[in-house]
């Protein structure tokens, strides 16, 4: 596929003409910090900036999502009604999303389509809607180890496309349908303008500064790292919160409650986390993952190696660093996985 | 409790704390009245509410 | 609630059974008028009072809460 | 393509009380369309999502056989909101099922071997259909011996009587059956589950044990097959862990990388014993 | 400041190999800047790892009580003003035993608010930040500046009327003046200031970016519930989802069951990922315990707590 290039004058044009199909959102300031949020002037689109304060896995999976609604008719046939919540109206487009999220989608798609019975229609729904143009990564901040996480400043894996930032111009590479269909119409970009972009990449990489090793993680059982002796110092001051949990763009557990008013209700899922003690919780006031330690290896544990274990080496983090920046006590994921390989 | 919730911004009419004893049956009856007509005075509940019907 | 003068709070009482509960009873005996907007909720002792059940009022949509003891 | 989160929509057609404490009730669900009983197929291990609108899901084991036809049997136990409701809802109500879930008991790779099942209190349900299923004409004959230990705190703790003594009378299996402690009118076995194990002392040759019950009575019922010279291999136990989505995704049930719900519940000792005890 | 922090370590050493105590809770240098974390320093040698900068800005408190019974013995605890007016709060709430605690004194410089320093450089990745005399030196990729550290302190820490711990076994430095001199109840409870009518939209303005993390409620020495209010489900007071009613009565809550408790050490809003000033509502409870009970919490291990206990004399205007 040829890479293509665009003015960044022309950004508006493009993107207006992108609306025309898609509900377009970009990383835009917004109270001081990046954030997503629909484009309504083009200028506003950020380019210089490390990353989004959270996630945008939100845009798949709500903190809160209603998954279906319920109501007791008498004279229905079914005696009530449970209608699954409709799907997507629109199709989006997340565009300068960076390789790190998009990474993170497609280790997410392993987990949350399956087979015939694990296949999340809600979460399907919205990827299949859901276009990701990516913005490659030029200037990696201290706290990225995405390197170390078979990921990358220009990592391509679950982009639809790829824009460098070329100063003036950007270089649209399409790697898949969906991408080709946004960079249709622009013109071929020219050969120095792709050893830009390659030059650019090589630069990133080379500016991510920590590395975590993984090499002895995959090689130990899943025993011999459950009971490392390092878990007893990991967890000592973690404050079982679940900021780490919710900022980071592969975790993906949560809640189901159902809501009523009257006769009708609905059924909501909601974000959840390991952290929390009431979350593996039984009936009976057993809990598996009662003590602090328990929940806090569970995290690093399911990351780093239930999940490489069960699909095929693909590693459930992607080192976008979120976590490094905002845990309250400075639990570091850099430092944990380090010790885990110790 | 009160003074938490007027400082959020619900209308201080529609939390009434009193005092009344089993005997005091008049009381009661007017106070139910000097409630009633506070929190009509208010109209009807903007904030705090639950609906579920609303999307997410 | 086009009209307001139609409009019909509902307020959840709280009522200590001790106290206000009984008034209310003795106001029934006494065959005394009030308004029928209040929704009596009688409980142990106004110590039994959290602001849990406050909110939780609130939430499920009244319009007003008294508390008495 | 059926989203795999709406439950179909199932008529209680009988609810009973099963124990003297009133803490279990036994529920035969009927699918309001009867299509979707048909394609409904399940293996005994497997469980459900009993869905009531309004208060949520629970996973229960399902107690049914595929061979008794499209109605499901399920026994639950009075602990939390959702099976507080179900306890309160009567014959004729409308509730909701998601499933088959979960992986179920190794039918096909037990077959000719001889079969010891090890039941205590109400773990007793997904073995009930495992039983039923063993005894079907169609299947017994695939089977060797089958042995079948069952016990109870007290007699009127035992569930399915009717049936375990049916069992017993066609000489189909030996059925032991045992209460903790002496009571009036019980003139069968008493003793703990262990013991009784180790008094049937079921031999380990060309067998397969399931075992499913309180963890205490795993704990002590352990040792007596380790003893008796039974290979982790050749133990098969159910687990079971809270669970919300029931498809191996919302992250609660798993114990290291196997998610109950989804890889599990049953799972042999062998391998159990290469997994974190997070259960 | 460092002389402070190298006595930290000195003591620290010291009560270790004397076995006085059998862990220091501390502050140790963080991996990112201005995050130094909660250190447990359990021999003489992991003693050297502790530190003490303006970037502390844990309760730490807090580890005093989330831990099972019998984990750990004696410990020593680094304590500002703050944190011993919690250990104060811990102590009469019977969490805490006063003798099971060695607490190492210190004047509290006043913290610094990562996040006023970021909002200085907005976009731009911060990559070190140093300590220079009264300034911060903040380094990033293409830029060195120096900030004077009282700029851009925590809110509550212009405010603090106990820079000194209020109960001490060993001070780690010269006591320093004990208030900055900030009038907590001018800027306490800002919205008092806003019509009845605008205080619901700041309110809901405050908490709409909340995701319900509960970083505030578990950095907080006082909430150390066995289960949660928003954790109970039988009767469930509080619902999960991202809702208006729910995150509201979440905040709420909170910040009632905090109510003759708080001592405003800051820890939930430094702990939130989400910059919400959580303070706006504990500040307005003790700003009204202050002005109907005259009292602040953990100021003295003698005084009772004004909401556990009944005076003929209580303030009872709201009552009819």
């Amino acid at each position: 596929m040829a890479d293509k290039i665009l003015a960044k004058d022309k950004l508006g044009d493009f993107l207006g003409k992108l609306q025309a199909d898609y509900e377009v959102y970009a990383p835009q300031e917004v109270e001081g910090k990046p954030q997503w949020a629909p484009v309504e002037e083009s200028d506003k689109v950020l380019w210089d900036f490390s990353n989004t304060h959270t996630s945008p896995k939100d845009f798949f999976f709500p903190q809160t999502e209603i998954m279906m609604r319920f109501k007791n008719v008498q004279d229905h046939e079914n005696g009530m009604v449970m209608e699954a919540e409709p799907p997507l109206a629109n199709k989006r487009l997340l565009f300068n999303i960076r390789p790190c999220d998009a990474k993170a989608f497609q280790v997410l798609d392993l987990i949350f389509v399956q087979d015939e019975m694990t296949n999340d229609l809600f979460w399907k729904d919205k990827r299949d809607k859901t276009t990701l143009v990516g913005l490659a990564c030029s200037d990696p901040c201290p706290s990225c180890f995405c390197t170390s996480m078979n990921c990358g400043p220009a990592s391509t894996t679950g982009l639809d496309a790829l824009v460098f930032d070329l100063g003036d111009k950007l270089l649209v590479r399409a790697l898949t349908e969906k991408g080709e269909a946004v960079a249709e119409g622009l013109d071929d970009a020219a050969e120095a303008d792709q050893a830009a972009a390659e030059e650019q990449t090589k630069a990133a990489e080379a500016q991510i500064s920590s590395s975590v090793g993984m090499d002895k993680v995959n090689e130990r059982s899943v025993m011999e790292l459950y009971e490392a002796g390092m878990w007893d110092r990991v967890y000592e001051n973690c404050l079982n919160c679940g900021t780490c949990t919710y900022v980071c763009p592969t975790c993906h557990c949560f809640d189901i409650q159902d809501e009523t008013q009257g006769e009708s209700g609905r059924r909501v899922r909601n974000w959840d986390n390991c952290m929390s003690w009431l979350f593996t919780m039984h009936g009976t006031g057993h809990n598996p993952r009662g003590a602090k330690k328990d929940r806090v290896r569970q995290r690093f544990m399911h990351k780093f190696k239930y999940i490489p274990v069960k699909r095929d080496g693909e590693i459930g983090c992607v080192g976008c660093g979120r976590c490094v920046l905002l845990c309250p006590v400075n639990i570091d994921v850099r430092r944990v996985v380090n010790d885990m390989n110790a | 409790m009160k003074s938490l919730l007027e400082y959020v911004g619900i209308e201080p009419g529609r939390l009434h704390f009193s005092w009344i004893s089993s005997a005091e049956a008049t009381k009661f009856q007017e106070t139910v009245v000097e409630v009633t007509e506070s929190v009509k005075a208010l109209g009807p509940a903007k904030h705090m509410i639950k609906d579920i019907r609303k999307v997410a | 609630m086009s009209d307001n003068s139609q409009y019909q709070p509902r307020i959840a009482a709280f009522l200590c059974n001790w106290c206000s509960y009984g008034a209310a009873d003795l106001a029934g005996v006494s065959r005394l008028q009030y308004p029928p907007n209040i929704h009596v909720i009688r409980i142990p002792c106004t110590g039994r009072m959290s602001p849990k059940f406050i909110l939780q009022a609130f939430r499920q949509g009244v319009d007003g809460v008294w508390v008495s003891g | 393509m059926r989203n795999t989160y709406v439950p179909y929509p199932v008529r209680i057609k009988k609810a009973e009380v099963a124990t003297e404490d009133k803490q279990l009730k036994t529920f035969l669900l009927e699918f309001i369309n009867e299509q979707e009983g048909e394609d409904f197929n399940y293996i005994p291990g497997q469980f459900a999502e009993l869905s009531v609108s309004g208060y949520g899901e629970i996973p229960i084991g399902i107690a049914s056989s595929p061979t008794e036809g499209n109605d499901l049997l399920f026994t639950v136990n009075k602990v939390g909101s959702v099976s507080t409701q179900l306890h309160n809802m009567n014959e004729g109500d409308i509730m909701g099922v998601r499933g088959p879930l979960g992986n179920s008991y190794p039918l096909s790779e037990m077959e000719g071997k001889n079969i010891v099942i090890v039941a205590g209190g109400f773990a007793v349900t997904t073995l009930r259909s495992t039983m039923i299923w063993l005894l079907d004409p169609a299947n017994r004959s695939k089977y060797g011996d089958i042995t079948f230990i069952y016990g109870a705190r007290t007699p009127g703790l035992l569930l399915y009587e009717e049936e375990w003594r049916q069992w017993r009378e066609s000489g189909q299996a030996n059925v032991n059956i045992t209460i903790d402690r002496e009571a009036e009118g019980w003139d069968g076995l008493v003793g703990f589950v262990p013991t009784v194990c180790e008094e049937v002392a079921p031999k380990p040759d060309n067998a397969v044990a399931l075992i499913c019950g309180p963890p205490v009575m795993i704990r002590f019922t352990q040792p007596v097959f380790d003893k008796l010279g039974w290979q982790p291999e050749q133990i098969v136990m159910s687990l079971e862990n809270r669970m919300k989505c029931g498809i191996g995704i919302c992250g609660r049930c798993n114990v290291g990388p196997e998610y109950v719900c989804k890889d599990g519940p049953v799972f042999t000792k062998a391998h159990l014993d290469q997994l974190p005890k997070e259960y | 400041m460092e002389a402070v922090a190298q006595k930290i370590r000195e003591t620290a050493a010291k009560l270790l190999s004397e076995g006085k105590v059998d862990c220091v809770i501390g502050y140790a240098q963080g991996t990112v800047p201005m995050r130094d974390y909660p250190y447990f320093a359990y021999t003489p040698e992991e003693a050297q790892n502790l530190t003490w900068s303006p970037f502390c800005c844990n309760n730490l408190a807090n580890f005093l009580i989330r831990r099972p019974k019998g984990e750990i013995g004696k410990v020593a605890i680094v304590a500002q003003g703050c944190v011993s007016r919690s250990i104060v709060g811990l102590i009469k709430e019977n969490q805490i035993a006063r003798e099971d605690v060695y607490i190492l004194g210190v004047p509290s410089p006043g913290m610094v608010d990562r996040r006023k320093v970021q909002d200085r450089f907005p976009l731009k990745t911060i990559t070190e930040v140093t300590v220079d005399g009264e300034d911060l030196v903040v380094k990033g990729k293409d830029f060195e500046e120096r900030i004077p550290q009282k700029e851009v302190r925590r809110d509550n820490c212009y405010t603090c009327v106990q820079r000194n711990p209020v109960i001490v076994d060993e001070m780690m430095g010269e006591e320093g003046p004990s208030d900055w001199g900030g009038n907590i109840d001018a800027v306490a409870a800002p919205w008092e200031k806003l019509e009845p009518g605008e205080r619901w939209e700041a309110f809901i303005d405050e908490v709409d970016s909340c995701i319900r993390c509960y970083a505030c409620r578990d950095a907080c020495p006082l909430c150390y519930c066995h289960v949660c209010f928003v954790d109970e489900a039988m009767p469930q007071w509080c619902g999960k989802t991202q809702d208006e009613a729910d995150v509201a009565t979440f905040h709420i809550l909170r910040a009632f069951h905090c109510a003759g408790r708080c001592t405003d050490c800051g820890a939930c809003e430094s702990a939130c990922p989400q910059g919400i000033k959580v303070r706006r509502f504990t500040s307005k409870i003790e700003k009204d315990i202050r002005e109907l009970y005259d009292y602040s919490p953990g100021m003295d291990l003698e005084a009772t707590p004004p909401l556990s206990v009944y005076r003929p004399n209580d303030p009872q205007e709201f009552i009819k």
